[in-house]
């Protein structure tokens, strides 16, 4: 059994141990932030490699906790995102004391995630989810002096308690109708009374607050402007690739009996999403604002992918948070990289950004490529699947209309690259010096963009591991 | 033959150009890439007509099949026939002479032949392919470059241009998509040769016949969707101009012709309306070229006024006007290559492309205002240059088609002809002919690079004008395979 | 049946020396490029005339009848099957009297170029045109097969564009070129529609062919293309029409003539050699190569008729008002195409009724040699007065005795005064006439009257009237072309007299060639007669109109003022060619231009590309619009969350239960 | 106590949370919003435990739920009110409306 407890656990496990050694290095001497940086990403990098080392599966607590290779794979996932985040803010976070509680925060907050990912139990999942959700609301006001920090931690905190608060009364009444807070027995009493779709219907409303569908979406904006862009690339990757996951997890497994419902939730979810958050996106100038927006955007598109409810549904789903976090974080990381350095976020400070600093923009513009989802970038293949996984269910009025907003979404990333390579600017952002760590995620988020779509083994495998409806 | 080094060798082009250091270096590279291309479409071209001659009739030739994404039964299949062939050759003639034209690019050079070297990789990928799959990509492939290209080196309203190109574009490729999955929903492959061995439900058809035809249109300047061939190829800087004129709207026809291949119910059903836009499109573009007054700005229309022959032959359907529509694409893009290089090598030296501003300057560059003439000739279709085969191709086709609206729009289309001859000769008399101004007569003739350039191009018109049979030698076959296609779906219904 | 095969060098020649001369001439061989064309050219001149020979006096004739052999055949561009463009050879009486006619007068033309064009600075350009002009008339005679002559009828037309516009820093040159070029291009755009017409009906596109096809009443394609009718026209006559409307064009018949007079902008020996002798007669050419085909539909061949006779007049009188000769010859020379039409037009297929067939093949022939020799003593007259006014010149019979006597006899020729060559022909024309039709005769001879006036008009107005000398000649010399250098030079040098002589000797003599045995329209010998009787009225007629213009304009006085004023609308009418060049003009200035092409061009900018705009436009709008969902107030996205539960519970439990 | 039937139970729940939902809509003090948000938990923790109670008091899940929400509630109270504070640092103010720098 403990064995078991053990192997079954290891990447929680490992994240727990992380976390306690810092605790214990914080308790120590103080140590340089240089060392202790390069400690936690080396770190971070073991933990990723170790993920993948074995592929054990089963379930711990009668079926509270359970993995399979596709959990296992999420993640993973996860462990690459946060090591490449952690990498890139490198240069933020290295004249900053409090380098190790930013770790505690993030990391907690992944490990509630872990443990949401592969909750088998509603009682487990709610608790990942605050534990996931309450230390990032900590970590948006890190910039403790920013006005703006705090006001976004606020939101955040504040609306997430609300959520949290409609995603329980949810939960009460599903147990209520079913008596059971478990998925697997869970399955067998949905039947689709009104008081159980009411329940369902705040489910995912919980849901959509985390993913911020429109209209649930609100508060990801502000929060994303004002928290830190480590915070802010964590928050539009991690989080919202934990809570997909989860989510297809208990559409596709628990919620069976009413999909035709949930299929057309999603659907008007997808088309409200993707409307707006590119309406949105279009009058953005704050370069974390607007990708806020356009976040909310690729949401959409995702949404239309899991309405498939097929088992591409499903890969072309994991297959894209992959390609979303290579492409979203290389962007977060030039992001970062300018704002730290310079302290402007701006997309209108980015004008001539081309004359001085060739390489970053070759990134930038490559991720916004791939976020538009412009061949060669894996990009295209992420969102071209989604849209094919959608198109399944035959219903072509949502796909003509994702279709015709990705011109919209188009305008909008060209138009950061236009003021990148075209615009004319007296005083552009000179010449920055990047620390050889972040150098180093921009190029593995570059490689991962350009190789993750054209080597369709990435795809075919994650194919095969995934669950259809 | 494995026709995998057609992609290969650009992209290789591609990284030497970015490891190369200094404008000397790059373009050399460029250029030897460029010809190596053109020599490898050449050889292709004498590898097919001897597999041909041997008598090998498979419809497409040096096939091959990978899988790709297994899992969606996306495959890399690839192959081509006379057409795809024909457009090969184009393509690496067209690339060749714009690396000439573009000697001198001392902005960013690096950049700059990167782009055009990546632009013509998608265009000979999509070419290729035989999956639609692959086919979109490439088509998708070769759209940011042009956004790159005109916004950066481009002139005038150059990030506006860009911005309209890249979106109208976008939107085509946009549509396009749509078709292809009701194809994929419906034949469970995106192979063109399994859906036409299999066909396509008569129903599915109707309903993403449109959405696949028109967005290939877009790219193919359909009316009304052509509203970014001015403005992008006035604001392109002269390469640029040459391959989206000369390559990237023969993308749309081809696209074109594939999908009314594929899907023959829905386009006989819907030819009227084809004809219909492509007789507007001629028309309107030949009245709206007769009004410009920029050298750039008549060429795009005269393309949009042109590039309508080769809807117009698709639409058609017969054997005859689909030939006539793939001479067209062919001729057309040599002849509005080599307009937009002459407009080029007035605009570099003479630094206006108004035609009020030029004059007489068959005195000053006698070769680069004989050169322009040519392609004026050309492009009003005289005999003995290839535009006078393709639209003369086109018109027998669609004559022969009995019914009187049909009849009408090709009269009409006819008489685009003189209206051609009105602007051409306008502009030749204006701004090749009559007085000169005296700034201008002191201005340099053409230098080597951009001689070689004209002259390669004409050489591909006239082989075309003057041999009209090699082509047709080429294309026939192909034309006749696609018309067994679509009789034999016909039937399968 | 021997082979003809060589007769391909005869235009392949001119074509060579077009390539080399092109390629170049201009920079290399600008010396010797005068000489090379010429040599070239008289080659295929005594090609010709081997080939002719060979033609009509030795194998050309089959028991009595003259055979159509096609000596070359070759599939250069196939359609369908059995439609395609074939360039071929074809040898039939009037292609072989083509020949002769457009590489002799062609060569007179290199010739008197030599002295003519000396000195310019574009000169192997200018044989590289000559060259090139050559090559396509000669093709255009020889095709046999209808795509093939329409492939030469436009490359006649791009390099008569590119003659008349040889002095291309003259806006008015260039006008006159893009004018011809336009106004044929037009007209060809009519032949081209007929040619898919027959074409379409007739299966085949070999002018052999079609015409086996469409003269057997019974044969499934006259059938057809008789059933089909359009606007209650039969096809055949939509094809034939469309397919003169082309001809008209290029022979600047009326309505579509208005290019003519300008194409007179062009150096002088180009208008003796293009727009005399041979290309504006390829409309009538045309007409005879398909004439069994016109001879099956009567409507069509009435349209001829009328078309030509209708031009015969209406250019004979503007001629009489014209004050610059080169004009003046512009219009006779339109007025004696009508002539050449309306014969064809009379004429039927075959045997007797044949006469006004071989009448217009014989005045073709006659005319070429007289007018391109009027051309070019104009050409010598402007050559010396740098004019090509009337009222520069006056009294040149002594400066120029071999132009004054080439022209008087070139005059006396287009009159019809016996034995000049005219006067055959125009007899045949008009013995033809008066059998088929009497209108017709009427205006014919009315015409000749005309004709025979003007022209003297035109002689004495240059070489008697008022006496001048030559040293005052130089002082009114405005530039006509970059001349001024050496003013004196007389008549030029013998290169510029030679041709003149042999054209003189050739409008006296080729009268006598025993044209009707030769050349009719199947190809049967046709045995005609001078009648003298029937031939005095018009021969008077004109000796009274050349008195009459003798009177007028022998020695300066204002009769002439008088008669004109006496005229009055009618003069200033004609003087100002009836004002077709108006009309042209108010319909495309005034009306294509800002009725189609504007409001289309505008729509452009603004209508279509302007809803483009429009989308960018309103999406901008909405998403500013929408900027207040974004308030700021956690609490507001609070209550926009609980909306989107209520809407969804709303749609969900209540709505699609 | 077992006269009670379960709806009126639910009725207070129901009741008590859009109580909660109402003061969190309406009130501009930070900590007020806090509460209400504390009163919506506890409506949920009712309905648990009557849930539990009434339909299901074999097993105890709910309540258990019910002690993981209060534990939950407190630890998001304790930072929620953490950042409050330093809401208050920055902005001297913890009415909501004075925290909408960021719109749009």
């Amino acid at each position: 059994m403990t064995y078991n407890i053990l192997i079954l656990l290891r990447q929680e496990l490992a994240l727990t141990v992380l976390i306690f050694l810092l605790l214990f290095i914080k308790l120590g001497k103080d140590r340089s932030n240089e060392n202790i940086l390069n400690f936690i990403n080396a770190a971070l990098l073991i933990n990723l490699a170790a993920g993948f080392c074995c592929q054990e599966t089963g379930e711990l607590f009668n079926g509270m906790f359970n993995t399979n290779t596709l959990i296992i794979f999420e993640k993973n996932l996860l462990n690459l995102a946060i090591l490449i985040i952690s990498m890139q803010s490198y240069a933020w976070l290295k004249n900053n004391k409090n380098v190790i509680e930013f770790y505690l925060l993030i990391l907690t907050s992944l490990l509630g995630m872990f443990f949401m990912i592969s909750s088998g139990n509603l009682l487990m999942f709610y608790l990942g989810l605050e534990m996931s959700t309450i230390p990032l609301a900590a970590a948006a006001n890190f910039d403790l002096t920013k006005r703006k920090s705090s006001e976004a931690a606020m939101k955040l905190i504040l609306s997430s308690a609300f959520s949290s608060g409609i995603l329980l009364l949810g939960i009460s009444f599903l147990y209520g109708t079913s008596g059971t807070l478990t998925f697997s027995i869970l399955t067998a009493h949905i039947n689709g009374n009104p008081l159980q779709l009411f329940a369902f219907i705040l489910l995912i409303a919980g849901f959509a607050f985390k993913i911020s569908a429109v209209p649930f979406h609100l508060w990801t904006a502000d929060v994303y402007e004002g928290a830190p862009v480590a915070v802010t690339a964590f928050l539009s990757v991690i989080s919202k690739a934990a809570v997909l996951f989860t989510l297809v997890n208990l559409l596709y497994k628990v919620f069976t009996p009413i999909a035709s419902t949930w299929y057309l939730i999603l659907v008007l979810l997808a088309a409200a999403t993707i409307l707006i958050g590119n309406l949105f996106a279009l009058r953005q100038d704050n370069f974390k604002r607007f990708l806020a927006f356009s976040s909310i955007a690729q949401v959409g598109f995702i949404l239309i992918g899991i309405s498939g409810s097929s088992q591409a549904g499903a890969a072309s789903l994991i297959y894209f948070i992959l390609i979303y976090i290579f492409s979203n974080l290389a962007a977060f990381g030039v992001v970062s990289v300018v704002s730290s350095l310079t302290g402007k976020g701006n997309i209108s400070d980015f004008k001539g950004f081309y004359k001085t600093n060739p390489m970053l923009s070759w990134v930038l513009t490559i991720a916004l490529f791939s976020l538009a989802g412009v061949p060669p970038t894996a990009g295209f293949f992420g969102k071209l699947f989604l849209m094919m996984a959608g198109a399944a269910k035959g219903n072509y009025g949502i796909i003509i209309f994702a279709a015709l907003n990705m011109v919209i979404s188009f305008y909008y990333y060209l138009k950061v690259v236009k003021s990148i390579f075209m615009d004319e600017n007296a005083s552009p952002i000179q010449k920055l010096e990047v620390p050889g760590v972040s150098k180093l995620a921009m190029y593995i988020c570059v490689v991962g963009v350009i190789v993750t779509g054209l080597a369709s083994v990435v795809y075919d495998y994650i194919y095969s591991i995934s669950i259809g409806l | 033959m494995n026709l995998t080094l057609l992609i290969l060798l650009p992209f290789l082009t591609a990284i030497l150009i970015l490891l190369a250091k200094g404008l000397q270096q790059i373009r050399v590279i460029g250029l030897i890439g460029a010809i190596a291309q053109l020599g490898l479409a050449g050889w292709l071209l004498k590898s097919f007509l001897d597999q041909r001659s041997a008598g090998n009739n498979a419809a497409y030739l040096f096939e091959s099949n990978q899988t790709w994404f297994k899992s969606l039964n996306i495959n890399y299949h690839i192959g081509i026939d006379g057409i795809a062939l024909a457009m090969i050759l184009l393509c690496a003639v067209i690339v060749v002479a714009g690396m000439l034209v573009s000697w001198s690019m001392d902005k960013l050079s690096k950049e700059y032949f990167f782009l055009l070297v990546l632009l013509s990789m998608g265009a000979y990928g999509f070419f290729i392919s035989l999956d639609l799959f692959t086919l979109f990509f490439f088509l998708e492939v070769a759209v940011i470059p042009k956004f790159l290209l005109i916004g950066i080196w481009g002139s005038g309203d150059k990030t506006k241009s860009a911005m309209k190109l890249a979106l109208m574009l976008m939107a085509g490729s946009a549509l396009v998509m749509v078709g292809l999955f009701g194809i994929y929903y419906n034949t469970h492959t995106f192979d063109m040769v399994q859906i036409t061995q299999q066909g396509i439900p008569v129903g599915v058809q109707k309903f993403f016949f449109p959405f696949a035809f028109l967005g290939f249109g877009v790219f193919a300047a359909l009316f009304p969707f052509h509203t970014w061939v001015p403005d992008g190829h006035a604001s392109a800087p002269t390469a640029a101009s040459m391959f989206l004129a000369g390559i990237s709207m023969k993308l749309g026809g081809y696209g074109c012709l594939r999908i009314a291949a594929l899907m023959p119910d829905a386009a006989h059903t819907y030819s009227w309306i084809i004809i219909l836009l492509a007789t507007i499109a001629i028309i309107y573009g030949a009245f709206a070229t007769m009004m410009q007054t920029d050298l750039k700005y008549i060429n795009a229309y005269s393309s949009i006024s042109h590039c309508g022959f080769v809807i117009l032959g698709i639409g058609m359907l017969n054997k005859t006007s689909i030939n006539g529509a793939v001479i067209q694409m062919v001729s057309h893009g040599l002849m509005t290559a080599l307009f937009f290089a002459a407009i080029g090598m007035i605009y570099s030296r003479t630094h206006t492309r108004m035609v009020a501003q030029l004059g007489g300057l068959l005195k000053a560059m006698p070769f680069i205002s004989t050169v322009f003439v040519i392609a004026g000739l050309c492009s009003l279709g005289l005999p003995g240059f290839s535009g006078f085969v393709a639209e003369m191709t086109v018109f027998m086709g669609s004559w022969q088609n009995p019914n009187g609206a049909y009849r009408l729009a090709t009269i009409l289309s006819g008489a685009s002809i003189v209206v051609t001859a009105v602007y051409i000769l306008r502009a030749t008399g204006r701004a090749i002919m009559g007085p000169i101004s005296n700034e201008h007569a002191l201005l340099t003739d053409a230098t080597w690079n951009e001689k070689l350039a004209a002259v390669l191009l004409i050489v591909g018109i006239l082989i075309i004008g003057l041999a009209p049979f090699l082509i047709n030698h080429l294309i026939i076959p192909s034309t006749d395979a696609i018309m067994l296609q679509m009789a034999k779906v016909n039937q399968l219904k | 049946m021997s082979n003809y095969f060589y007769i391909l060098w005869i235009p392949l020649l001119p074509l060579a020396t077009f390539v080399i001369l092109g390629l170049f001439g201009r920079k290399y061989l600008s010396g010797i490029a005068g000489l090379l064309g010429t040599a070239s050219l008289l080659t295929s001149t005594i090609l010709s005339f081997i080939a002719a020979k060979q033609y009509f006096f030795v194998d050309g004739k089959v028991n009595g009848v003259f055979q159509k052999i096609v000596a070359l055949k070759y599939t250069w561009l196939e359609f369908s099957p059995n439609v395609s463009i074939d360039l071929g050879i074809i040898v039939d009486p009037i292609s072989v009297m083509m020949l002769v006619v457009v590489t002799s007068v062609s060569l007179m033309v290199h010739v008197f170029s030599l002295g003519y064009m000396k000195g310019e600075e574009r000169f192997a350009t200018y044989y590289a045109f000559l060259s090139l002009f050559t090559f396509s008339m000669l093709g255009l005679i020889l095709s046999a097969n209808i795509f093939q002559v329409y492939m030469f009828w436009e490359l006649v037309g791009v390099s008569s564009f590119l003659l008349i516009s040889y002095y291309f820093n003259k806006p008015s040159a260039v006008a006159a070129s893009k004018k011809a070029f336009i106004v044929t291009r037009f007209a060809d755009l009519g032949f081209l529609i007929g040619i898919l017409i027959l074409g379409f009906y007739g299966g085949t596109l070999d002018i052999g062919l079609l015409i086996e096809r469409f003269t057997a009443v019974n044969s499934v394609h006259y059938i057809s293309i008789t059933g089909a009718s359009f606007l209650g026209a039969s096809m055949l006559t939509w094809g034939l029409t469309l397919v003169f409307m082309g001809g008209a064009g290029k022979s600047s018949m009326f309505p579509l003539h208005i290019w003519l007079p300008d194409a007179m902008e062009g150096p002088t020996p180009v208008s003796a050699l293009i727009h005399a002798a041979t290309m504006v007669v390829a409309g009538v050419y045309l007409v005879a190569r398909m004439f069994p085909i016109f001879s099956m539909d009567e409507a069509a061949l009435n349209i001829v008729t009328y078309v030509g006779a209708a031009s015969a007049l209406f250019a004979a009188v503007i001629a009489c008002t014209q004050t610059d000769i080169k004009r003046v010859l512009a219009y006779s020379t339109m007025s004696q195409i009508g002539y050449m039409m309306f014969a064809l037009g009379i004429s039927k297929n075959g045997g007797e009724n044949g006469l006004g067939y071989m009448a217009s093949m014989f005045h073709l022939f006659t005319h070429a040699f007289f007018k391109s020799l009027l051309f070019l003593g104009a050409g010598s007259v402007i050559h010396m007065v740098h004019s090509n006014e009337m009222k520069d010149m006056g009294g040149l019979r002594k400066l120029m005795p071999i132009t004054h006597i080439a022209f008087l006899i070139a005059c006396l020729a287009i009159a019809g005064i016996p034995p000049f060559a005219g006067f055959f022909s125009k007899e045949e024309i008009l013995t033809a006439a008066f059998h088929e039709n009497k209108i017709i005769f009427g205006i014919a001879l009315f015409t000749a009257a005309l004709t025979s006036f003007y022209m003297f008009r035109l002689y004495f107005n240059i070489f008697w009237s008022k006496e001048t000398s030559a040293t005052n000649h130089a002082h009114i010399a405005h530039g006509h072309d970059n001349h001024d250098a050496h003013n004196n030079h007389g008549e030029g040098p013998w290169v510029m007299k030679l041709p003149l002589i042999i054209l003189a000797a050739c409008a006296v003599g080729v009268g006598f060639v025993p044209f009707s045995q030769l050349v009719t329209s199947d190809g049967k010998a046709l045995e005609t007669h001078i009648d003298v009787i029937f031939s005095i009225a018009p021969v008077v007629l004109s000796v009274l109109a050349i008195l009459l213009a003798a009177n007028f304009y022998k020695n300066q006085n204002n009769k002439s003022d008088k008669v004109a004023s006496a005229f009055g609308g009618l003069y200033t009418a004609a003087y100002k060619k009836f004002y077709i060049d108006e009309v042209y003009l108010f319909i495309t200035k005034k009306i294509i231009f800002p009725f189609i092409g504007q409001p289309i061009a505008w729509a452009d900018k603004n209508i279509v590309d302007g809803f483009m705009q429009l989308l960018a436009k309103t999406t901008a709008k909405i998403s500013e619009l929408i900027k207040g969902l974004q308030s700021g107030k956690v609490q507001n996205y609070a209550m926009y969350f609980f909306g989107g539960i209520a809407i969804l519970s709303i749609l969900f439990l209540y709505i699609w239960k | 106590m077992q006269d009670i039937p379960l709806s009126q139970i639910l009725f207070v729940s129901t009741f008590l949370f859009f109580i909660g939902m109402y003061g969190l809509f309406t009130r501009r003090n930070l900590i007020t919003m806090l509460m209400s948000i504390e009163l919506m938990l506890n409506s949920v923790n009712i309905n648990f435990v009557a849930f539990n109670k009434y339909l299901f008091p074999d097993n105890l899940d709910g309540l258990f739920f019910t002690l993981f929400i209060i534990t939950i509630a407190a630890a998001e109270a304790a930072v929620a009110i953490a950042i409050i504070i330093n809401l208050y640092r920055s902005h001297n103010s913890i009415d909501v409306d004075d925290a909408t720098e960021m719109k749009y």
